[in-house]
């Protein structure tokens, strides 16, 4: 793995992705993009702009709208040899490919006692924050990291945006890949390589008070509180997933056993949320090690509404972490 | 079939002054969501008034709209006010939502109006429901669902379609044929791109209406209206339009060249109509400015109230996600 | 409530469904069934058996295979003020749905402003064990009881699927409704009424050394393990949650408070599961009171495979619950 | 087009006696289920061999196959031995899935069979796929999913359909209408009961074929692959047939009666052929009975194959979620 700053350049999370994209189909014929207005109109988000006039409509295919029958076909060419990135245009509409995903994707290579596998990779734009409302706000990672036979990734920074599509191609089994919104404007350091395996953690900032641990859009947050604290002399560690399955369950642990201390923020509906597998799994594999209870900060328990101060309101916030931590390091000011 | 459309002056002045309505209360609302005043997804139906106007033409208070997230013409239309469709978009109390919807999710149990769906197809179904419910009600109310050319490659069109031919439901949907999808244009999404003649592929009546004129649109609304409730069946029409502005807020609009937007805006719903009754019906330049000063004022009056339009408590976020009896 | 056990007779948990929705189309004529194969076939499982002949095919209509359609026309319905109970035949087939349930009918009243809400009854018949492999054994509640705006119940005995669908029809929000399908041919006792709101869980047998918290078709291999356990003299307080969203937490973090000891039995797959959730609470209210690290006991990580043997590998069983109480109480013999 | 269909008697007896192994091969399953040595679901082809048999016969090796959950006729007259199909009902590791997948899940990949899915309609868009990644990759492979009438309902069928024909993809659509799904009946589930009709509404080459008539349903598939190889088009056919056996293992059939089943008996597509082969070619008792006896004797051999086959290890339970190289 590749770590050195060498030749690193600043870029958004949204080139950074689009150069993933550029760079998988330079390398290897079989991939090829499919779905809703990645061609003409060049992605709903401006992440594939210009890419037909690049590749031409053979490797940048627009599709109808008909999630399911896209991914299911998506399904169908990885079986067949091809490498498909399939985008679903945001996760709020991957409920209506959700069959196709998790009955045939996923069961596929099992059900066929491992003779066939899936190749395939599914792109979605995901999270709130652009005052979509309670249809266009969704963050529903859980719902996907819940089922066996599928990986989940969450790029939280430009370099995993621009290195992890390359990781999930090299995968044989089906990887999903959720694009927070919030994040395709945010500029930052792209090095020549990335900087783990797809699957593993990595620890964003070294603390030893307490572990936040956190994915995707909630990172810069995470990261924004942690240098509050920094300010008030708490030292936090931050641990950014990037993997939502399989978990990297080591390095999760570690931290907490270094720390004694976890919360766990996640965009996600708090209720029957990734946040709670986490707090769960600290309970069975740290719980003699921790000073106090893992608490979760997620989403609240609403479909998101429109307005500006609502829709704050609804989601993880970076006072909320900082006042969190004080309560848990009762170091209250 | 047409004993009940009249083409008086009258008449005809009312279609013309409420679809310019829509027309500059969205122009408007485009300008107010450059001063951030609106926000989220901002669709503008500009182009395609004509499909709202001369559709609820036809319709009677007791009948249900469902509609998508490019709907502010058919709330207009439907009789929503100004007042409550901005205040909705400024994510105020005193919207026709409580301000909980925005643009995409108008409500309006008064008016019968069922909203607002943001996923495309979603309200096919939904629609077929409430003609449904109806038909076992024995009610007189028919449904009518707004649709654009490009959830007709959803299976929910299909699943929808076959079930309202197959149960008899009182059902009217309208498909509005603005040749794109985002920018995806038709003959990319539709093996078949005549869309009435899919819709007469599982048995239902349908036809195709020139969605630029007004008066066709509510001649053939008025027709499926009768036949709807005559003979208790879905009818399905095709109105074939344009989208003069942005698919939504950010659109380059990449897929489709300058020309072809102006060829179409020659022919819009609201010049045609202008020009028309001043060939036909000698309407003159104050007679209309009479009729843009109306509407600018009402549309003032709604800004006013949109602005005075209190926030939701924070303390209230998860209201109305439960009924109150539930409410934890 | 009415708890006595006066006039109580004892029926198959089918016979108690089908009981309830024949009782609910009794007593509202808003109310009709609607799903696949409900009418001519009898049912998938037989729980509708002889009701079209009984009701007409008004109230009791079999549908075309599509999901996302019938149970969109359901969610219509309920709006256009019927009371519709939708059968989805089974869980397996309800992603085809999931759209119009998580997107529509758990939305609309948030959406509207409160001005309008979905009285609508979804049942699905869930679970694995009747060796149907990898797409036909799901237990995916989490799915659902993840979502704001619906309510999930999960009815474990002869009486609560008696009465729980009269429960549901009473409220004015979108319910669901998991029936195991190896509940269907237990006997059990029905009494003339619901022994608690639907929203409660309730105590199936009180104990004082250590909590285990179930739902659905896990309950009766909880209750057999509780009995085994109580040979070895060890008192085992199993709570049965009946209603997955809302948590029922009260009940919940009361009983551990009292035994210091938890393990959650969920037939979904471990991560992600709900089971998660509810360790999580633990932690976040309970965590001081706790005297060991709160377990779960969860279906493996993989798509169900259809051997019998494998199958009954990959599920919770009874002496995995009797070890791992033990374990926990350090007691092993 | 018939040029390439013999009506030998060689070729025709072949055909019977792939019929004839399907039909004995599965009744000894509909027995060994009985005695629980087969578990899950069992859905019996009986009474529509002809459609497999018909079409796999136009087929080449490279073709690939995508079938449901009532397969074990596809799988075995594409190849597969009934010593693997056996084995895979009984769960063991000589199974053509290692035992995975059951009687609804058959996998091969030496035969290009890509398996048995248990999701209506969910074979339809997958099927699609291969046929994008075999004109992609240039390859001569076509392929063929097998789906019944049921699924035309489905949205997946719809979506499918206009994908197949709006890119051209090299797929042979086989829909079995054996006029029931389940329990109802194909007018309780289609507004339009045509299905072929239905595909042509996307613009697909469509016909109706008699299905239980193993002759007219392979020079149909002629015709149809032949289509697709020449034009690179999608073709569909609406075989036209009859389960006999109940949907199922539990069917208690209340949803037709005993006459209408005798009266498809009668035109079954064994006894068919076999009278038609005693009237035009003197086919003998013996001749029959020899073939009989062949396909018993299988029978037998791969009850022993099965019976001998070994059970996975407990341990693992979690093998073939994800590839060896990420195996945890
Ligand atoms: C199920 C679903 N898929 C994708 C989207 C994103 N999207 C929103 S509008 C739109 C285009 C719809 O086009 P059309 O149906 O023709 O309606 P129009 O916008 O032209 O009025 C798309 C792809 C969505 N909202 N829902
Ligand atoms: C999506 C989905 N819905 C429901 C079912 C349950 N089911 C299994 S087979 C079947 C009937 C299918 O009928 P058809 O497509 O005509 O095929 P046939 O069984 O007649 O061969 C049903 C409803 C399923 N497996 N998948
Ligand atoms: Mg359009
Ligand atoms: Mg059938």
């Amino acid at each position: 793995m590749n770590t050195q700053k060498t030749n690193s350049d600043s870029m958004t999370y949204r080139d950074a992705l689009r150069a993933g994209i550029i760079q998988s189909l330079n390398e290897d014929e079989r991939v090829f993009l499919m779905g809703e207005d990645v061609g003409h109109y060049g992605g709903c988000y401006g992440v594939t702009k210009g890419l037909l006039a690049q590749y031409g409509d053979q490797r940048i295919i627009d599709t109808p709208l008909c999630e399911s029958g896209f991914v299911g076909v998506g399904i169908g060419a990885a079986l067949g040899g091809m490498k498909p990135i399939v985008e679903v245009m945001t996760v709020n509409f991957s409920l209506l490919a959700m069959d196709q995903i998790v009955n045939s994707a996923a069961t596929l290579r099992h059900m066929s006692g491992g003779q066939f596998n899936v190749p395939l990779v599914i792109r979605m734009a995901c999270g709130a924050g652009l005052q979509l409302a309670a249809q266009h706000s969704h963050s529903w990672e859980n719902l996907y990291a819940h089922i066996p036979g599928l990986k989940v990734l969450s790029p939280a920074t430009q370099n995993d945006a621009r290195y992890m599509l390359l990781q999930a191609l090299q995968d044989p089994d089906p990887v999903l890949i959720f694009e927070h919104v919030m994040l395709l404007n945010t500029q930052g350091d792209v090095l020549d390589g990335p900087e783990a395996d797809m699957e593993k953690a990595i620890i964003r900032k070294q603390g030893t008070d307490i572990t936040l641990i956190t994915y995707g859009g909630s990172l810069p947050k995470v990261l924004k509180a942690a240098s509050a604290l920094e300010v008030l002399n708490i030292k936090v560690e931050v641990v950014d997933l990037r993997c939502l399955r399989p978990l990297d369950k080591a390095t999760i642990i570690a931290s907490v056993e270094k720390t004694h201390r976890a919360i766990i923020i996640d965009e996600g509906w708090k209720t029957g949320s990734l946040a709670g597998e986490l707090s769960a799994i600290i309970m069975e594999q740290a719980f003699w090690t921790l000073d106090a209870p893992v608490q979760r900060i997620c989403t609240q328990e609403v479909p998101i509404p429109y307005p500006k101060h609502l829709e704050h309101a609804a989601l993880p916030q970076v006072d909320q972490i900082v006042n969190c931590v004080q309560r848990l390091l009762n170091t209250e000011l | 079939m047409n004993d009940k459309l009249h083409l008086d002056k009258a008449h005809l002045l009312e279609k013309l002054k409420q679809m310019l309505s829509i027309r500059l209360f969205e122009e408007k609302c485009a300008e107010l969501y450059t001063q951030e005043k609106i926000r989220g997804f901002l669709h503008l139906y500009i182009g395609e008034e004509a499909i709202a106007v001369g559709v609820m033409a036809a319709l009677s208070a007791e009948d249900q709209i469902v509609a998508t997230y490019r709907e502010h013409g058919h709330a207009l239309a439907r009789g929503l006010s100004m007042k409550s469709v901005l205040a909705e978009m400024y994510g105020r109390t005193n919207g026709c939502s409580k301000g909980r919807g925005g643009s995409m999710h108008l409500f309006d149990k008064h008016n019968n109006f069922y909203g607002g769906n943001a996923i495309v197809g979603g309200g096919l179904p939904l629609a077929a429901g409430l003609a449904m419910a109806n038909k076992m009600q024995a009610t007189k109310a028919i449904t009518v669902c707004f649709f654009g050319e490009g959830a007709v490659a959803e299976g929910e069109f299909h699943e929808a379609m076959n079930l309202a031919v197959l149960w008899q439901l009182p059902v009217l949907f309208v498909c509005e044929n603005n040749g794109y999808a985002m920018g995806t244009a038709l003959a990319f999404s539709e093996s078949e791109i005549n869309i009435a003649k899919k819709a007469k592929s599982y048995g239902m009546s349908a036809e195709q209406v020139d969605g630029m004129n007004v008066v066709n649109v509510e001649a053939a609304a008025i027709k499926a209206v009768d036949t709807i409730k005559t003979l208790g069946q879905p009818y399905f029409l095709e109105c074939q339009s344009y989208r003069f502005r942005g698919h939504s807020s950010f659109d380059g609009q990449l897929y489709r060249d300058k020309e072809e937007v102006q060829k179409w805006q020659k022919h819009g719903p609201v010049i045609k109509l202008k020009h028309w009754l001043r060939k036909n019906y000698q309407l003159n330049g104050n007679e209309f400015s009479d009729i843009e000063l109306e509407i600018k004022n009402e549309i003032l009056d709604a800004i006013a109230f949109a602005e005075l339009g209190q926030l939701q408590a924070v303390e209230d976020l998860c209201k109305d996600v439960y009924s109150q009896k539930n409410m934890k």
